[in-house]
């Protein structure tokens, strides 16, 4: 644990962030994100953490926010950092960080295009993926795929027989399920 | 499809079919997963040159489109596009359960359904994916519905062009493809 | 200096150059790249979205989908970063299994590299035999899994099934016989000298900047870079294992083939050690029902290495039976994208493919 | 290397050498490769294991399975009559739907090759489809890695030789922990609920256990059962029989054949409410306006304390007449205590009391009051009498002292009176009541024989009883018939005559007859017999001027209808005396039938 100690101290000191050791090779950091960028460039220039491994978005969408998620790693130290920030949901905006690292852009674009977080001055095609798509970014919480498919593509018929075996069982036996009760009964 | 319009051919269109029969000339476009099994359909152990079925690099060359799975919409334009460049006759086999209805990708915002609404199709092959001895009976199936004659689909999609259209429009928001004179 | 006229071409989405449903904008002057831009989202199917919507066993048979020609490493990295969020122990039996099954589907994968990368350059004939004798692998897989491409097999708590009996020894024939026939292959395209001057000094990345771009796997190590999951973070059974991790100096396509073909034998050697060093016991440590389990909040993101290189799983659980968010990282999302952008410019046309199918592009892992 | 690099020109034409090698091309159609014996090809279904649970419809993540009711396949007891069929269209053979599959029914086959120009043509109903594809039967999943849990979470218990020194609990309960896994182990299908007589809504309360809800599972509980704290100690749990589970989990446990232990769940939710208050405060229960319209009930047993709470929740003003000083009926007066305490059936009362139950205790009808008063008092009456009479031994010297039924010994012991067994004590019987009667005795310090007709195997208690007993060090003597009691000198019991007896197949069909082997009379000396043979009702409170409306069929079952009501429609009646299974839930769910009905009759709705 000496190495992951090494670097949390060193991203500590320097930056004043919160930050844990998840388990071996795993560092984790929470910082604003106004320092993401700084963190990253210190770990790049002066830890060797040269490598980007990842960069994720996860929906928070009850806390209306996006949590932004870096994952860098060192080929001398092979120890992982996990960088985590948080932004708002409603005109996300992140800062763009492909000047740091090229592969960067590929992430953005499609965090741009399926979350819809904008990054100023983000070059390269609007969309990624996707073509002509006029929904909301689709990989937001409250989109919703099924209905969506439902609504817009052809459902082949023939399947409409179909009983569901609560209901069925309910109707030999006379029971009433109480409208409480339904959220636990089976999907 | 189960009619048998062998006995009304007359001997050149009984000639053409078995012509046609024994030359499949398959589009080279893998559209979805199911393209993985096609090398080892093609390659020595499965040898499915045996039918006379072989690759073809461009639409104009080809006979048979295999739809190999699910098609995301950005590529449905590009299947249609293809389909319509190649000459008649053409055929299309439609791959595992993604192409009969949405299989896996059923609720997926990307994938289309139920293919036959796009481009009309001419034999199915169970599964996920199919094998290359599913690919290879779905060869057969679609041969013998050359001899038979009832292979006809591409008129039929010049003769609804209207109706494919306008599902494919559906999907295909921003239609800008040149119209194919066949 | 007169600027010669710029041409765009469009490799792909039908082309059969192209390693999958994709498309490749090329800017060229005469025969000469000058600016690539990849375009993804043929195969976009939203797996990340539809996981949403499914539980945390649901996931594992969509998961296998992201990777047509290499299914296994996505299992086993999201059977993984569930084992780790869960602390599940995993038996040794089944790490042992899940050893041989990466290195089974490895193999095989190369094979089909086989084919692709002596296609492009117009050696037919190593496919036919390669993607021929790929079958036989397949058959182990068959017997194995119960499925041929997507096996649906390494799953959270161990594997599916036990070993059948008689397995054991077939893989071991069918490792000699591949063993031998590798052999072969080398002498139709190694030793060409066709494919040689092919490859030599062709799309070359450089040492100095791979690791920085994201380089992972073969063209990483083909620059002389030793690193790979396998060692840097040992996970199933490679820490009990005896195998090298084969590196290259160039950079270059053919420094690519030579590592991969070094590979190739590796993961013989691998599934040879391994069948051996398997120890009897259980196969899986049971999940409860499948519709009630939960998951502990918590996040986890495990690396595994795959043929194109290295496949990174970033699992999140709010606690609830269905996972909060995994996103996938594959090795062509930055080898096929970024780095695919940088070393095309000054290359020949006629080499894009060549370089493509030594890049390890893989589409539907790129847009998922 | 130079362009004329030799070696390298010449060295792919080894490959002429392969010429010639035979190719290893299979020759599909005309010569087939055999498919692994685990492959995951078409689906397979066997109809008659299937109970349409629809757990595979609930796995798959392709919404590929619907089930659909097919031809040949009626439902019926833990079979809800449905069937699987599979989309082609949808499915990706990932057998995660054999894997769940709790009878093994559903497997995949060896055989794939579907090939069809119609896209309609790709609903597959396994089984119905392929009835040989039973032969071909590949991928299959064995008890030990199903995803289905066979195995139960074992319920905590006191030591045997523990137990017999108090009459304190037996059953420890889950705790939360066991409770949580325990309730994970419910596919949620549901079968269950069609054999519970009170048709409890069991997968909704299990499933809000496993998720941490405990006090929505007691609402849920509460809906239609205001006992929850009884059934889920002593009920007879026909549920339990039917579970999905138990066709498979029988190879892992003969007793409880795997079954989701329901009634431990539910004991595990009442326990989230410990006093009458804390009932009150987690259900909070709206009491509807008072309507003006009164009910009697006669009997505090289950049927009637059911009947009388959810009157009294819908705005009726109702008055329960218990001829004894406590209310719960046989659930206080006939069940031992260390099976379940008096404190919990207080606790219920205490509850019932509190949202405007009136109960007169010592008050029987017939004597303190008459049915005819009654009838004109109220505007409905319910009749929850129970069996309080034991059927007798029908012996010799049945009546000396030392001889005593089962009924009368629980209730004397239940009240804290003292009785005396002596050191050896014969019980004659194989249900609970001859169980229960066994155990105590044991308790009291006694040696204990059970004398039953039939094998073990054949008695109608539960076998977790018949196990607690033996562990209790109580004898079961199996297929012996007693003949007579034998009288000791001081007029008090002596031993007991009775003979062995060999099982004879019944030629109609039912389950094995015992036949008495001449001239093996034997004798088991004891102080005390206790007959637990049976029990019936006492109808000597009902006028006779009523007896031509409320038919009683045999001198013991009062006909009703549906909602319980009687030949005349302001009587309705419930419990015991009415249905044959003659348990607490058939008795809850007659309660419940019945406020129905009064509610029609009184009312206008159900």
């Amino acid at each position: 644990m000496e190495k992951e100690n090494k670097i949390l101290e060193a991203i500590k000191v320097a930056f004043n962030v919160e930050g844990h050791i998840a388990r071996e090779k795993r560092v984790m950091i929470t910082a604003n994100k106004d320092i993401v960028s700084s963190i990253l460039l210190f770990c790049k220039n002066q830890q060797g953490y040269i490598h980007l491994n990842h960069m994720s978005v996860v929906d928070r969408i009850e806390d209306g926010k996006f949590e932004l998620n870096y994952i860098i790693w060192s080929p001398t130290e092979k120890v992982t950092i996990m960088l985590k920030t948080f932004i708002d949901r409603e005109n996300a905006e992140m800062e763009n960080i492909d000047s740091i690292w090229d592969q960067a852009n590929t992430y953005e674009r499609e965090m741009r295009e399926m979350y819809g977080i904008q990054f100023p001055g983000l070059i390269g095609r609007q969309d990624f993926a996707l073509e002509d798509w006029d929904e909301m970014p689709p990989m937001r919480r409250d989109f919703d795929t099924h209905a969506y498919a439902e609504k817009t593509f052809y459902q082949r018929p023939g399947r409409e027989d179909a009983k569901d075996v609560r209901e069925e069982l309910t109707k030999q036996s006379g029971e009433v399920i109480p409208d409480f009760a339904k959220k636990y009964s089976r999907e | 499809m189960t009619s048998n319009n062998k006995d009304k051919q007359t001997i050149v269109e009984y000639i053409q079919n078995w012509s046609r029969k024994h030359s499949l000339f398959v589009m080279a476009y893998g559209t979805g997963c199911g393209a993985i099994e096609i090398p080892a359909t093609m390659t020595s152990r499965y040898d499915a040159e045996r039918f006379g079925i072989r690759g073809a690099a461009t639409p104009r060359q080809a006979d048979v489109l295999l739809i190999t799975g699910y098609l995301a919409t950005k590529t449905l334009k590009r299947v249609i596009r293809v389909y319509e460049q190649m000459q008649d006759p053409k055929y299309v086999i439609g791959f595992g359960s993604c192409t009969i209805n949405g299989g896996m990708y059923y609720d997926s915002y990307n994938t289309i359904n139920a293919l036959d609404r796009y481009i009309p199709v001419d034999v199915y092959i169970n599964g996920c994916m199919p094998r290359p001895e599913a690919v290879i009976s779905g060869f057969v199936q679609l041969q013998k519905q050359i001899a038979e004659g009832t292979a006809n689909n591409a008129a039929k999609y010049k003769e609804n062009l209207e109706w494919y259209r306008a599902n494919q429009k559906k999907i295909i928001k921003n239609w800008r493809m040149p119209d194919y004179n066949w | 200096m007169v600027r010669e006229k710029e041409t765009t071409l469009y490799l792909g989405p039908q082309h059969p150059g192209i390693t999958g449903n994709m498309m490749i904008k090329l800017k060229v002057t005469g025969d000469t790249v000058v600016r690539a831009e990849t375009h993804v989202g043929y195969l976009h199917r939203a797996f990340e979205k539809l996981i949403e919507r499914r539980n945390w066993l649901q996931t594992f048979t969509i998961l296998c989908r992201f990777c047509v020609p290499e299914p296994d490493p996505m299992e086993l990295t999201y059977a993984r970063a569930v084992e780790e969020l869960e602390n599940r122990e995993v038996p040794e039996r089944a790490e042992y299994i899940r050893t041989i099954v990466m290195e089974l589907a490895r193999l095989q994968s190369f094979m089909l590299w086989y084919a692709g990368q002596s296609g492009s350059a117009g050696l037919y004939l190593t496919g036919q035999w390669s993607v021929g004798d790929r079958n036989y692998i397949l058959d182990l897989f068959e017997e194995l899994t119960g499925g041929r491409i997507y096996h649906m097999y390494i799953w959270p708590g161990g594997v599916r099934r036990d070993l059948p009996k008689g397995w054991k020894d077939k893989a071991l024939k069918t490792m000699d016989y591949i063993e031998k026939r590798l052999d072969e292959y080398n002498k139709i395209m190694f030793d060409n000298t066709i494919f040689q001057k092919r490859a030599q000094g062709v799309g070359i990345v450089p040492k100095d900047k791979a690791i920085e771009w994201g380089v992972v796997g073969a063209p990483l190590r083909g620059t002389g870079i030793k690193h790979d999951v396998r060692i840097d973070e040992p996970y199933c059974a490679y820490d009990k294992l005896d195998f090298i991790v084969p590196t290259q100096e160039g950079g270059d396509v053919w420094a690519r083939a030579l590592v991969r073909q070094e590979e190739a034998r590796q993961s013989i050697n691998i599934i040879r050690q391994a069948l051996e060093k398997m120890p009897e016991g259980e196969f899986y440590n049971k999940v409860p029902n499948p519709m009630k389990w939960t998951v502990p909040a918590g996040e986890a993101w495990t690396k595994t290495e795959s043929v194109r290189g290295e496949v990174g799983f970033y699992v999140v659980s709010d606690g609830s039976n269905k996972p909060r968010r995994v996103h996938v990282k594959g090795a062509a999302y930055t080898n096929g994208i970024t780095v695919l952008e940088k070393i095309l410019p000054g290359q020949n046309i006629a080499d894009v493919s060549f370089i493509l199918n030594s890049m390890g592009v893989c589409p539907p892992e790129m847009e998922r | 290397m130079s362009f004329f690099d030799l070696k390298g020109m010449l060295q792919p034409l080894g490959a002429v050498k392969q010429l010639g090698k035979k190719p290893h091309t299979i020759n599909y159609p005309f010569e087939t490769k055999k498919t692994a014996d685990r492959y995951r090809g078409l689906h397979y279904n066997d109809l008659q294991v299937c109970i349409g649970c629809g757990n595979c419809s609930t796995i798959c993540q392709n919404d590929a399975i619907d089930m659909i009711n097919i031809e040949g396949v009626e439902h019926s007891r833990g079979d809800s009559g449905l069937r699987p069929r599979v989309d082609n269209g949808r499915c990706c053979w990932c057998a995660l739907c054999v894997e769940v599959c709790p009878t093994g029914s559903l497997n995949l086959t060896k055989d794939y090759i579907y090939v069809t120009p119609d896209a309609n043509a790709f609903l597959w109903t396994p089984g119905v489809d392929n009835p040989e594809g039973k032969n071909d039967i590949s991928f299959t999943s064995e008890t030990e890695f199903s995803l289905s849990m066979y195995n139960r979470v074992p319920m905590r218990e006191l030591e045997g030789s523990e137990r017999v020194k108090s009459f304190a609990e037996v059953v420890l309960g889950y705790n939360e922990e066991e409770a949580r896994a325990e309730a994970q182990r419910c596919i949620s299908c549901g079968l269950c609920t069609n054999v519970c007589p009170d048709t409890m809504h069991i997968p909704e309360y299990i499933n809000a256990i496993a998720s941490g809800n405990d006090e929505d599972a007691l609402r849920i509980i509460y809906d239609n059962n205001p006992f929850p704290e009884m059934c889920g100690k002593v009920c007879t749990r026909q549920c339990e029989t039917v579970c999905a589970l138990t066709h498979r989990g029988v190879e892992n446990d003969p007793n409880d054949k795997g079954a989701v232990s329901i009634r431990w769940l539910k004991r595990y939710a009442t326990e989230t409410a410990p006093t009458a208050a804390k009932i009150k405060e987690i259900l909070n229960p709206v009491i509807a306006e008072p309507n003006g319209k009164k009910v009697g009930i006669i009997g505090a047993g289950p049927s009637g304390l059911t009947a009388g709470y959810y009157l009294a929740l819908r705005g009726f003003d109702v008055t329960i007449f218990e001829a004894k000083a406590k209310a719960g009926g046989m659930t206080v007066y006939g069940i031992p205590k260390y099976r379940f305490p008096m404190e919990s059936v207080d606790k219920q009362v205490e509850y019932m009391e509190s949202i405007g139950v009136k109960i007169n205790y010592n008050t029987t009808v017939g004597k303190d009051i008459t049915f005819e008063e009654m009838h004109t008092a109220f505007d409905a009456i319910f009749v929850g009498i129970g069996f309080q009479k034991a059927w007798t031994l029908g012996m010799e010297n049945e009546e000396i002292q030392g001889s005593i039924p089962a009924v009368d010994f629980l209730d004397i012991i239940n009240r804290g009176d003292k009785y005396d067994v002596g050191k050896k004590v014969a019980v004659f019987g194989g249900g609970n009541v001859a169980i229960d009667g066994a155990r105590v005795s044991a308790r009291l310090g006694a040696e204990v024989v059970i004398l039953y007709r039939r094998r073990v195997e054949d008695m109608p208690a539960d076998w977790e009883e018949i196990i607690g007993a033996q562990e209790e060090g109580v004898r079961i003597d199996p297929q012996t018939i007693p003949t007579k009691i034998i009288k000791g000198a001081d007029g008090k019991v002596a031993g007991v005559e009775f003979l062995r007896a060999e099982m004879v197949a019944d030629d109609k069909g039912g389950r094995p007859r015992p036949v008495a082997i001449e001239g093996s009379e034997e004798i088991f000396e004891c102080d005390t017999v206790i007959g637990a043979i049976g029990q019936e009702a006492d109808y000597s409170w009902l006028p006779e001027s009523f007896k031509d409306k409320i038919e009683i069929k045999r001198g013991m079952m009062i006909v009703v209808n549906e909602f319980n009501q009687t030949g005349d429609p302001k009587v309705f009646a419930g419990g015991d005396a009415v249905n044959k299974t003659a348990d607490a839930i058939s008795a809850i769910a007659d309660g419940y039938a019945a406020v129905k009905g009064i509610s029609k009759l009184l009312l206008g709705h159900e």
